[in-house]
């Protein structure tokens, strides 16, 4: 089965809104529940802010796809751009300090998906999120 | 994001409504502020049940107006959370670190 | 702005569903109101549908996409495919005759939009449905 | 999709839920067709109200269903129309072209 969705924006904080509704919509196509829809929303919307305020560095004009598809069990999205790498990887993953005001994108990210992956190469970098969803049943 | 401040007594209510995220926090962050610049020994509520959604920008700003509150010696609360912000200040281990009510009336009284 | 979707899905009924799921949420993401995201689902509906019957002769595993944008004041989607090319813009528009049971979907289609566009070049076939809607307020 | 029959006397009603577009409605269609051959005299109602959409595929499917029962004596209705598919058959001219009842028992009664 091929069924997939790619979200195209450029690297604008307003855009987080559109990514959202669209991959929420997309996740619970691909056969998504509400809660695990919803975890995605929450994980997609902190990668992709962390792609425009770390990978972009604020600039607003930068291309950023995501892309939403099914991977066995699995719900998979992807979120690439061609901006900064960074150790996204070894960041820290314990849960923040309370009343630190940033740092917690990629807490909140890993404790909202399965699995998470990250690889930059050839300028660009990608951020695999997957989550566990409920075995299609026919054609889904 | 919409952001209303109505004022009871010594209390003032900041009213949201709409998504928090990395382009609506400033937003939001300027209103509590200004509120709290103004406001010394009173109580900053804000009622977020027009809020549907928040992410850790919004969690950030958050903590940005209860640490800008603690220094000024004002009371700072939150009112009338949805369930999706609920479950991200519970995520980020913070639903304690806030004082959170039921609703803007709760929070006015208490 | 750029803000865009792009669905990819094989050539198979059973995911019309999930076009239909997906445009709706993009096409209202982009500005579309619910007359006019309806509108567009139901031409998109119609169109991809065609191309599967006539385009690809029933064959179930070809490639088609779909892609949603903002253009000017229209909500614009391509439905682009590599499949056979019929002479889709003079086929006639009259209202299908009662009791036909065929012949409605390019009927359809231009009811229920304001642009319609077809071209065929280098063995891919692109049709074009666009959708006026209300003028975006800020960031939209 | 889901198609159920049910019968009441003369009247055989086929219950169907879910999308009908290009990859339902030879479903809706083989359902409908098995009841109208088992059927000669009397009437068939196609309850729609669990169906919020349909395309040309399903117009199509309840044209040849019309058809079939009027080749075969049998009245044919459609019952509980939800918006979606009413415009659909606006659009296309058809709503006219068949006999279209509110509700379920309306159309068994009529
Ligand atoms: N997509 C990214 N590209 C480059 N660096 C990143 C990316 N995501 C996260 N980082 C790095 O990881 C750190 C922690 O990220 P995060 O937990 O989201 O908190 P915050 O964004 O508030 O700093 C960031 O400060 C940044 O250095
Ligand atoms: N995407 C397409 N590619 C090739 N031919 C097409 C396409 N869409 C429509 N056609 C041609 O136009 C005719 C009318 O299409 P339509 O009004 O949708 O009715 P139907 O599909 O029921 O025949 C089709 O029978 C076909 O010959």
């Amino acid at each position: 089965m091929v069924a997939e969705v790619e979200v195209r924006i450029e690297s604008d904080p307003r855009r987080l809104r559109f990514v959202r509704a669209v991959v929420g919509r997309s996740c619970r196509a691909l056969g998504a529940g509400d809660e695990a829809a919803e975890a995605l929303v929450l994980a997609v919307n902190e990668a992709v802010a962390n792609v425009m305020r770390h990978a972009y560095g604020g600039d607003v004009d930068q291309p950023i796809r995501i892309r939403c598809r099914r991977a066995g069990d699995m719900v998979e999205v992807l979120i690439c751009d061609h901006g900064k790498s960074g150790d996204v990887l070894s960041e820290r993953i314990d849960p923040p300090d309370e009343l630190r005001s940033g740092g917690r994108g990629l807490f909140l990210i890993r404790s909202l998906v399965d699995e998470f992956e990250f690889r930059s190469k050839d300028g660009s970098n990608r951020m695999h999120l997957r989550k566990r969803v409920p075995v299609l049943a026919g054609g889904g | 994001m919409r952001v209303d401040t109505v004022h009871f007594g010594d209390v003032a209510v900041v009213r949201v409504e709409g998504d928090a995220d990395m382009a609506t926090s400033p937003e939001l962050r300027e209103a509590v502020f200004d509120v709290i610049g103004a406001r010394a020994g009173g109580t900053v509520v804000v009622n977020l049940s027009g809020v549907p959604y928040i992410d850790s920008s919004a969690v950030a700003t958050l903590i940005e107006c209860l640490r800008e509150a603690s220094s000024g010696s004002v009371r700072f609360r939150l009112a009338g959370l949805n369930d999706g912000p609920l479950k991200v200040l519970r995520l980020t281990r913070l639903v304690d670190v806030f004082e959170v009510h039921d609703s803007e009336e709760s929070a006015i009284r208490a």
